[in-house]
């Protein structure tokens, strides 16, 4: 058809774009859109772009059935039984979604500018005198996501014993009793602690650091009866304690 | 603290903050300052940031106060910028999408998808990656799509103190309906009002255009 | 360019600049200044910045100029600093960790190990202090291990109303999927229209086509 408007067939993304096209190319009035020449334009697209063995997408298709429909309602007479104002012209639909799509390419447009003139400026934070950072990312729900499909994807790791290093310090061991112990709300029972570290070198580093906390007055260890479960609780000091010493401070003690 | 220390202050705390500092963080982390007087401080600074002798203005962006180099030096000053970030360089169709989005959000994949006309998976994926968008819930409908709104990152990047500074899609569908709604030759007056009045009406809800409050 | 413009563009690129800027390096970005003058500005600049209500201030430093907040302000910067509530920031390790929670809670440590491969004592550490996780009991199994889940404080950071709103599996295969342009072979549906490869049809501008018979 060699009166077919001369666009750009891979230009356009969707259904849309390329109505819009074919409605700006021939200063068509969006208000009175001949549905019939439009329909045959829009399918001899399809052809050509079949032809070219281009990928169509659905929404290609949906948009050329939803043409032919428009095109096959225009046709008939109107009901009878509408009142005045009733009977929607068959266009009106694709109309309003024309608009619609056209209002937001303006939009994006000036978005585009908006992030243009924006890029001309430079704001330098420069927190890092004042908080320390550790190659940590700012992260959100769609970094959790892929962070969850990313360990999914990774060959599974070779079976056997892995032997660590246990580097716990006593200081950060303290801090960890804290944790447990602000957590919860009864007093816990010290073998879950030791099973945390079930190392020869955890189980010391654990143990001093009870008998410091302990020393301090923050912990209390008790004993229901003989032989019964040893379970650790908060003691009087347990806040001050723990507002006060600086990890490096308990440190120096024992390293 | 007298107004000008608070100034002064206030400076110190702007340049150094990596986020835009906003009214409500700053009562919190500046003691005895009552927010009025912070309010005055802070537009006394912007006011003075933007004297000719300054090259570094304090300019309102997400909801807060932020530092930044004035536009008109962006050439001589893009030598010295050794750590940039990288330049945003988003797609037609991601900037679409983004503008549905910034328009109507929170809004569903689905719904965009109706709006576009096609499907934007792949938009909206680059957008996540970017941080221009975030997920918010689920919309409680057929399928419980996620919902997406625009995040912090895209006022920053867009220079928007607010999503309501954006012009009104109301402006937009004036310019649409000029654009595509005026036959050649024909007096514009009369175009738009011709033939389907069935169709004249403006489309869903809009936010009106509302005067910025700070 | 007036002296009021230069010291304007100086104080941009001192800003901008990571390091001391030396007359050197100035005189190489800012041409047609000369050097005496350069100095000249520079020296205004310095003394200007040391206003009562400025927080910043110019200073030579190692042979350059460099902005630095004034020292009279470091305590209140700091305590303002410190009162704000970080963005949350995590290693790739904890992400990943929390994620496997997230998404196959209550899980214990040694599933979390088998999921990831590696040890996660430390990363199960920083988000029990960071109130990501919390504790759920103990698994019915050998050794009793401790469970682990979100918290409450893991949905206000994540914007989440609960954990369901959490993306599907699904749902972020078909936005990676699509991000990455895998559309060959795959069903019409989900296929974004991709921008087609070489194409012999003429190419539009230059000549508008007729009005067509209708």
């Amino acid at each position: 058809m060699e009166t077919l408007p001369s666009v750009q067939l891979e230009a356009y993304e969707g259904p849309l774009d390329l109505l819009l096209e074919l409605i700006r190319k021939q200063e068509i009035d969006i208000f009175n859109i001949p549905i019939a020449q439009i329909t045959q334009q829009y399918v001899e697209f399809l052809h050509r772009m079949e032809q070219l063995n281009l990928d169509i997408a659905a929404d290609f298709i949906l948009m050329a059935a939803t043409l032919i429909q428009i095109k096959s309602r225009m046709m008939l007479p109107p009901d009878p039984l509408a009142g005045p104002g009733e009977s929607e012209d068959p266009r009106a639909d694709l109309v309003q979604r024309l608009l619609e799509h056209e209002k937001f390419k303006s939009a994006a447009q000036m978005l585009q500018q908006k992030q243009i003139l924006e890029q001309a400026t430079w704001s330098k934070p420069d927190l890092a005198s004042f908080a320390d950072e550790k190659g940590e990312l700012v992260v959100t729900l769609w970094d959790l996501a892929r962070a969850f499909r990313e360990v999914l994807e990774r060959p599974p790791a070779p079976s056997g014993l892995e032997i660590r290093k246990e580097e716990i310090t006593v200081a950060e061991m303290m801090e960890e009793v804290r944790r447990a112990l602000r957590e919860s709300d009864s007093a816990i029972p010290l073998l879950e602690l030791c099973k945390r570290h079930p190392t020869r070198r955890g189980l010391i580093v654990l143990f001093l650091a009870l008998l410091e906390l302990v020393r301090l007055e923050a912990v209390v260890a008790v004993q229901a009866e003989l032989f019964s479960p040893i379970l650790l609780r908060k003691h009087k000091m347990f806040d001050v304690v723990f507002a006060g010493a600086t990890p490096s401070e308990v440190n120096e003690q024992y390293n | 603290m007298g107004r000008t220390e608070l100034k002064a202050l206030l400076e110190a705390i702007i340049y150094v903050s990596e986020e835009p500092v906003t009214v409500d963080a700053l009562a919190k982390g500046v003691r005895d300052v009552p927010r009025d007087e912070l309010r005055a401080a802070l537009d006394e600074l912007v006011e003075a940031s933007h004297a000719a002798d300054r090259g570094v203005e304090i300019r309102k962006v997400a909801g807060g106060y932020r530092m930044y180099t004035k536009a008109e030096y962006h050439d001589a000053v893009r030598r010295f910028v050794r750590s940039q970030r990288p330049p945003l360089r988003l797609s037609m169709p991601a900037l679409e999408t983004l503008a549905v989005i910034a328009y109507k959000q929170p809004v569903t994949g689905p719904e965009i998808h109706a709006i576009r006309g096609v499907d934007c998976s792949s938009a909206l994926a680059t957008l996540l990656d970017k941080g221009l968008i975030v997920t918010a819930g689920r919309k409680q409908c057929v399928g419980r799509p996620i919902l997406y709104r625009t995040s912090k990152e895209f006022l920053i990047r867009f220079g928007l103190s607010d999503v309501d500074e954006l012009p009104t899609l109301k402006e937009f569908e004036e310019l649409a309906r000029a654009a595509l709604g005026e036959v050649e030759g024909a007096p514009a007056e009369t175009a738009p009002a011709e033939p389907a009045p069935a169709i004249a009406e403006p489309v869903a809800e809009e936010k009106p255009a509302e005067p910025e409050h700070a």
